[in-house]
C-alpha cells in the first residue's frame, strides 16, 4: 500500500511492501512495529534504534505523533486520496472568512471589536474567562469584523462561533 | 481531638490531604461541585457530599454548605487546602464559631496578612524589611495613587489589595499608561476576589523570588524549612520551583539571616500552623516582604522532600493540639527538589487553557520521582477551576541530579487528550541560563522563548511519517475487516461479550 | 570512558537501569526475547535488539548472543542487573576479553563468593564469623553429609552451593528425614542452577536476616550503606524489606560494628561496586556471614532512600573509574523505608504464579511514595520470568509513619488481570508483631495465617452486592442497545470512528 | 429490574427501582452510582459514604468487585435466569470427576500419581515450574486417580486438562 504522508510541513512517501519493511522516499528500512494493546502507544525498532511513539487523532482530525518529546501533526493520504483532494481544487479557504471560535468553554469577559471595525492582525477580539484566568484572543491576520455572535457576560461553549473576520 | 477531617477544596491539594488524613488514621469528608462527581478526591474519601452547581461560587466558596456538610459528616476540622477560602478570615471564623477546628491560622492572622497594605505595616513594625509602596490603608482612589507613584518611582507594580497568584497585577513603566493599567487590574481583582482594591509596590529588578516555609504550633513555637526559589513564572504564575535556592545554596548564613526574618514576621500576627513568607530579594542580597501566604502553597512537597518533613501530616498536628515535632536545629535540608507544575495548557499557544477527556496518561515513576494529582485516565478537565493537573516534584542528591532526573520524568510523562506546558518544562530545563541558575522573575517572559528553544531540537521526521503510516494503514484494515463481519458477531465489544460469557 | 550501556536484563530492573543511564545522560542498549518485545525496558531504551526465544536459557542466559548485541551497538559497559548472568564470573570475565566493562565486580570477586563453601572459608579467615556447617570443598556425597549433619546439629539446613534465593534450600530436623530433602534438595538446584551441589549449614533459630549494603571504588575505597531489615520472608524468599531494622534501630554501635564486619567480608576478595553482605543474627546480637551477593539487589531502593544516595548511578561512576562521592562518615541514614514486592502470584491459592494480560492498573503516588516497575496496563505476563512485577517502596520520618503510609500506598495499588500478593502484605502490615518489630525469618510460615487474618476484616457485602447488581444492569443494558443498533452505526467502535473521522 | 446477587455465600435480592434507588432485601437505599470511562472502575456514594470498586469478570465468568481491599465474587442472576438454572437441577457437579486443570502454562516436573491411586484431600498430584518457582499442585477431596494426561518434561499450557480425579 502507497501513501503520501505529511509530517509537518513535509512529504513522505511511504509504500508498506510487507509486515517487515517500509519504503520511504524509495529508501527501504527493515522495521518492528507493534502496537501497545488498548493504548494509544507503538513501539518501533528500525535498525536496532527504539522508538515510543503516542499516536492520536488530533483537533483537525489530523494525527498527532508524539516521539522523543516531539509533537508532529501527520497526514496520511493514499494515492487516490491524494487525487481527490488535488481534482477538488487546492487553496479553496485561502482568503476567505475566518470564523474565531471559542478554544474552550468559558464566560466572555469583554468584546473588543465592533462589527464593522477594521483590525490587524494580533489585534484582541475577545477576552474569554476560563479555568479562573482571563485569555485574550486574538485575530490571525488582519481583516474586517463581519459579524459578532457573543457579548459580555455569555456563556460559550467549545467551538462556538464568535466572531467574524473577513 | 478530633478524628474526621472535611477536605473543603478539589484536584491534586484535596486529594494531597486525604492522603495525609488517612496515614494518620482519620477518616475523611470529600465536597463537590457538579463538575466534580467523578473526582478523584470524590472517590478517594471515606465520604463525599455535593455542595452545588460547577461555578466555584455556587460549590467551593459556599461556606454554609460546606459547614453544614461538616456538621452533618461530624467533621471535627476542615483543612481548606489552597484556594478558594483558604484565605478567608470569614470561613476561618465561621468554623471557630461552629465548634470545628480550622486547619490554619486563626482568623487574625489571615486578616492582618489577607490586606497586604495592613501586613505590610504590621511586619515593617516587627523590624521586617518591606518594598517601597503604599502602605497604610488600602483603598486609594485612581487619583492618590498616581501621585503616590510618582514618589515611589518607575517602574512600580499595580497589585490586588485582596489577591494573590497574579491576578490583578499590573507592571507601570511610566505615568502615561498607568490610568488603564490600574482600570484592567481594578476589573480583575474585582472578577477574581470580589475585591477591585489595588495598592502600588516598588519593582525591584533582576529581583528573585524566594519564599521561606515557616510552621508554628499553639504554644508560640515558631521554626522555618528553608527556602524554596521560586522566580520562575510567566505573568506572575510560579511554574517551576526549587529548594534549595540556587542563588543561596551554601550560603547558610544568609539562609538563617532571611529564615529568622520570616519566622519574626510569622510572629508579628501570632500565626499558627503551615504559613509562607515571600520575598524578593536583588542581586547585593537585600530582601524585601512581598506578602505573607497563610496556608499551605502549591509548592509545599520540594520543602517537604528536602526537609523529610511531612508538611500537611505537620499541619494535621499541630491543630490537634500537638506542639511541633522539630525544632529549629533539628530541621536539616538534604539534597535538592524541583517541582514543575503541569497545567492543561497549550505552550504552543499562548498557554491558552485546553479542557477535555484525558484518554491516556502515563505518569513517571522510579526513582526520587513523586507525583501529586488529581486527574487520571478517564477523567475530564473542565472550564471551572484553575488548569494545574498535576505537580511532577523530583529529587536528587545535587541539583544536576534532580535537573537531570526531572527530564528523565518529563520525558515519561504522557498525557492524551488536553495539552500540557510538559514541553514548556521541557525546553526550559535545557537552557544554560536555568542550569547555571541565573535567573529572575522576568526570565520566562524577557529571555525564554519555546519557539526558538525548539528550533535546534533534534527531531525524527522520517521515523514519525512511518509510525504515523503504519497506525493509519492499520486502522484501515480495522475498519474494513469490522464493516465486512456479520452484524451478530460482536465479539469485539466488550460489553457484549462480558455479558455472553456471564450468561452462557 | 564508556557512554553507551547494554543492560542485559528484563523487567522492573533492566528499566530501573535504563533510567539511572538516562539521568547521567548515557545511552542505554536493551535486549529482549521474544516473550518481551512490547515489555517496558525495550520501549524506554534508545536502542533494543532480539537474543532469542522466551525461555531464559536461549535469550537472557546467552552471554554470546549479548556480547555480540554490545559489540554491534557499540556498548561499552553491561549492566546486568540481577539474576540471570549477574553472578556468573565467566560471563564477567567474557566481557573484561571483549574489552567492555563490567559494571559489577571483578571475575575473581563473583568466583569467590559465587561458591558459597568458598565464600564461607574465605570470610572466616580474614576473621568474619561464619554459620556453623560443612566448609571447604562442597562437593561432598550423600554420605559425607550425613555424617557432617550429625557434628554440626540438628536443626539444620541442606543450601544448594550455586544458588540463591531459596531454590534448592531444605530445612531437617532429624536424621531420618535427611536423606529424601537430600534429593529433592539436588534436583531443585540442579533444575534452577546447573549444578546440583549442596552443603549443610546449622540453623539459627529464631533469626534475623539482616544485611548491608557495600560500596567499593577501584581504588579499594570500601564503605558500607547502613543495613536492611529481610527477615520477613516465605519460603526463603524475601517479600518485605525496610531500612533500617528495627531489630538495630537506634543501636548505632551495634550498626558500626556489623558494618565494619561487611566491609571486611567485601574486602576479602578485593571487592568494586555494589554488593551486599547477608547476616544471620540471633537475639542476642550474635550475628554471622550467611553470604554475600555479588550484584545489585532487589531491594536496593530502600538503602537509595533513606541515605539519599543512587546506588546504581553510584554502579556506573564506578564502572567509569570514579571513586566514591561520599565517604563513610559521610553516610547517613534518615527516615525510615519499607519496600513490598508485588508478584503476580495468588496468595490466597498457595501463592501460585499468575499469568496473563494486565488489563487495568491503578499506581499508588503521592508523598514519601516510589514504585519501581516493569509492567503497564496492556501489557501480558509471561510464565517464562520470575514474578515480580513491581516494587512498591515508602519513605517516611519515622518506622511508624512508613508503616501507615505503606497501607495507604497499597490500599490505592490496582492491578486487574493477574492476581497478586498484595492482600497478603495489606495484612503482614497489620499483625501486632510485625508493628512492634518482633519477628524473624520463619514469622510467615510460623506465625501468619492469611485466611485468619482476613477473618477479623471489616468487609461491605451489601454494597459489594449493589455495585454488581448495577454493574450487571448497566451491562445487559448496553448490549441490548449495542446488539438492536443496525450494523453500520459504529460509531462506538473507536478504530472506525477515527478512520472515518480522518477520511470525512 | 429485579436480581438475585449472590456476594461470596450470601444471597441479597437487589431490585433497581430507578436510577437513584435501589432495594437491597427490601431496604429501599439512595445510590449515587457512576463508572469511570474507559476503566473498570465505579464509584458509589450511599448515605454520604463513598465506596470505590473495581469489578472486572473474574475466571469463572463471575464477577470480582474488589471493595475497600477485599475482594468478592459477585453472581448476579435475573429472577428468569434463576428459575432456568433451578429447573436444570442444583447440585450437579458435587460428586462427579474433579479434572485437574493447569493453572497457569509450564513446564510439568513431575506426576506424583499413577493411575488407579487412592489419594487423599491435599495429596500432591504434580509439579509444575512456572516463574522460576517449582508449584505442587495439590487434590482438593479424596478420591481415585482415573486418568492421567501429562508426563514429567511436558510443556502444558494453561487451563490444560492434567489429571482426572473421580
Amino acid at each position: 500500500m502507497k501513501y503520501i504522508t505529511t509530517i509537518d510541513d513535509t512529504q513522505y512517501e511511504v509504500e508498506i511492501l510487507n509486515p517487515r519493511q517500509v519504503s520511504i522516499n524509495g529508501k527501504v528500512v527493515e522495521v518492528d512495529f507493534k502496537s501497545v494493546s488498548g493504548q494509544p502507544i507503538y513501539s518501533l525498532l528500525v535498525d536496532g534504534k527504539s522508538y515510543q511513539a503516542h499516536v492520536y487523532t488530533g483537533d483537525e482530525d489530523d494525527l498527532q505523533v508524539l516521539l522523543r518529546g516531539v509533537l508532529h501533526t501527520a497526514k496520511v493520504e493514499d494515492e487516490r486520496e491524494k487525487r481527490l483532494r488535488a481534482a477538488a481544487g487546492g487553496g479553496s479557504g485561502e482568503g476567505g472568512e475566518f470564523v474565531l471560535k471559542a478554544p474552550m468553554p468559558g464566560l466572555i469577559v469583554k468584546v473588543a471589536v465592533n462589527e464593522g471595525d477594521e483590525i490587524k492582525k494580533g489585534q484582541v477580539l475577545v477576552i474569554l474567562e476560563s479555568m479562573k484566568m482571563q485569555n485574550e484572543l486574538k485575530s490571525p491576520r488582519d481583516g474586517k469584523v463581519t459579524r459578532i455572535q457573543v457579548k459580555a457576560g455569555d456563556s460559550v461553549e467549545q467551538r462556538q462561533s464568535m466572531i467574524s473576520v473577513e | 481531638m478530633f478524628n474526621k477531617v472535611l477536605i473543603a477544596n478539589r484536584g491534586e491539594i484535596a486529594v494531597r490531604i486525604i492522603r495525609a488524613c488517612r496515614e494518620l488514621g482519620m477518616q475523611t469528608v470529600a465536597v463537590y461541585s457538579e463538575a466534580d462527581r467523578q473526582a478523584l478526591h470524590v472517590r478517594l474519601a471515606d465520604e463525599a457530599y455535593y455542595i452545588g452547581p460547577a461555578p466555584s461560587r455556587e460549590s467551593y466558596l459556599r461556606m454554609d454548605h460546606i459547614l453544614d456538610v461538616a456538621k452533618k459528616a461530624g467533621a471535627g476540622g476542615i483543612h481548606p487546602g489552597y484556594g478558594f477560602l483558604a484565605e478567608r478570615s470569614d470561613f476561618s471564623q465561621a468554623c471557630v464559631d461552629a465548634g470545628i477546628s480550622f486547619i490554619g491560622p486563626k482568623p487574625s492572622a489571615i486578616a492582618a496578612m489577607g490586606d497586604k497594605a495592613i501586613a505590610r505595616a504590621t511586619v515593617a513594625a516587627a523590624g521586617v524589611p518591606v518594598v517601597p509602596g503604599t502602605e497604610g490603608e488600602g483603598s486609594l482612589t485612581d487619583e492618590e495613587l498616581l501621585k503616590a507613584a510618582q514618589s515611589i518611582g518607575f517602574p512600580l507594580l499595580i497589585k490586588a489589595t485582596a489577591g494573590g497568584g497574579g491576578k490583578g497585577m499590573r507592571e507601570v513603566r511610566n505615568l502615561e499608561e498607568m490610568p488603564e493599567l490600574l482600570e484592567s487590574a481594578r476589573r480583575e481583582a474585582l472578577a477574581a476576589f470580589g475585591d477591585g482594591n489595588v495598592y502600588l509596590e516598588k519593582l525591584i529588578e533582576g529581583a528573585r523570588h524566594i519564599e521561606f516555609q515557616v510552621i508554628a504550633d499553639e504554644d508560640g513555637n515558631t521554626i522555618h524549612l528553608g527556602e524554596r526559589e521560586c522566580s520562575l513564572q510567566r505573568r506572575h504564575q510560579k511554574l517551576l520551583e526549587e529548594a534549595p535556592s540556587p542563588f543561596i545554596d551554601e550560603d547558610e548564613e544568609f539562609r538563617q539571616k532571611m529564615g529568622a526574618v520570616a519566622v519574626k514576621a510569622a510572629k508579628a500576627v501570632g500565626y499558627v500552623n503551615a504559613g509562607t513568607i515571600e520575598f524578593l530579594v536583588d542581586k547585593d542580597k537585600n530582601f524585601y516582604f512581598l506578602e505573607m501566604n497563610t496556608r499551605l502553597q502549591v509548592e509545599h512537597p520540594i520543602t517537604e522532600e528536602v526537609t523529610g518533613l511531612d508538611i500537611v501530616t505537620e499541619q494535621l498536628r499541630i491543630a490537634r493540639g500537638r506542639p511541633l515535632s522539630l525544632t529549629q536545629e533539628q530541621v536539616r535540608m538534604q539534597g535538592w527538589a524541583i517541582e514543575c507544575r503541569v497545567n492543561a495548557e497549550d505552550p504552543h499557544n499562548n498557554f491558552l487553557p485546553s479542557t477535555g477527556f484525558i484518554s491516556h496518561l502515563t505518569v513517571p515513576t522510579g526513582p526520587g520521582v513523586r507525583v501529586d494529582t488529581g486527574v487520571y485516565a478517564g477523567f475530564n478537565i473542565s472550564p471551572y477551576y484553575d488548569s494545574l493537573i498535576s505537580k511532577l516534584v523530583v529529587k536528587g542528591e545535587s541539583r544536576a541530579q534532580a535537573i537531570l532526573r526531572m527530564r528523565r520524568a518529563l520525558e515519561e510523562y504522557h498525557v492524551v487528550g488536553v495539552k500540557t506546558n510538559i514541553p514548556f518544562h521541557q525546553r526550559i530545563l535545557e537552557q544554560a541560563r536555568f542550569i547555571a541558575g541565573n535567573f529572575d522573575t522576568r526570565f520566562v517572559e524577557e529571555r525564554f522563548s519555546l519557539e526558538k528553544a525548539e528550533e535546534g531540537m533534534e527531531t525524527h521526521p522520517e521515523i514519525a511519517a512511518i509510525v504515523a503510516t503504519l497506525v493509519a494503514n492499520d486502522q484501515t484494515q480495522r475498519s474494513a475487516h469490522i464493516i465486512s463481519r456479520g452484524k451478530r458477531d460482536t465479539s469485539n465489544w466488550k460489553w457484549v461479550s462480558r455479558w455472553e460469557r456471564m450468561h452462557r
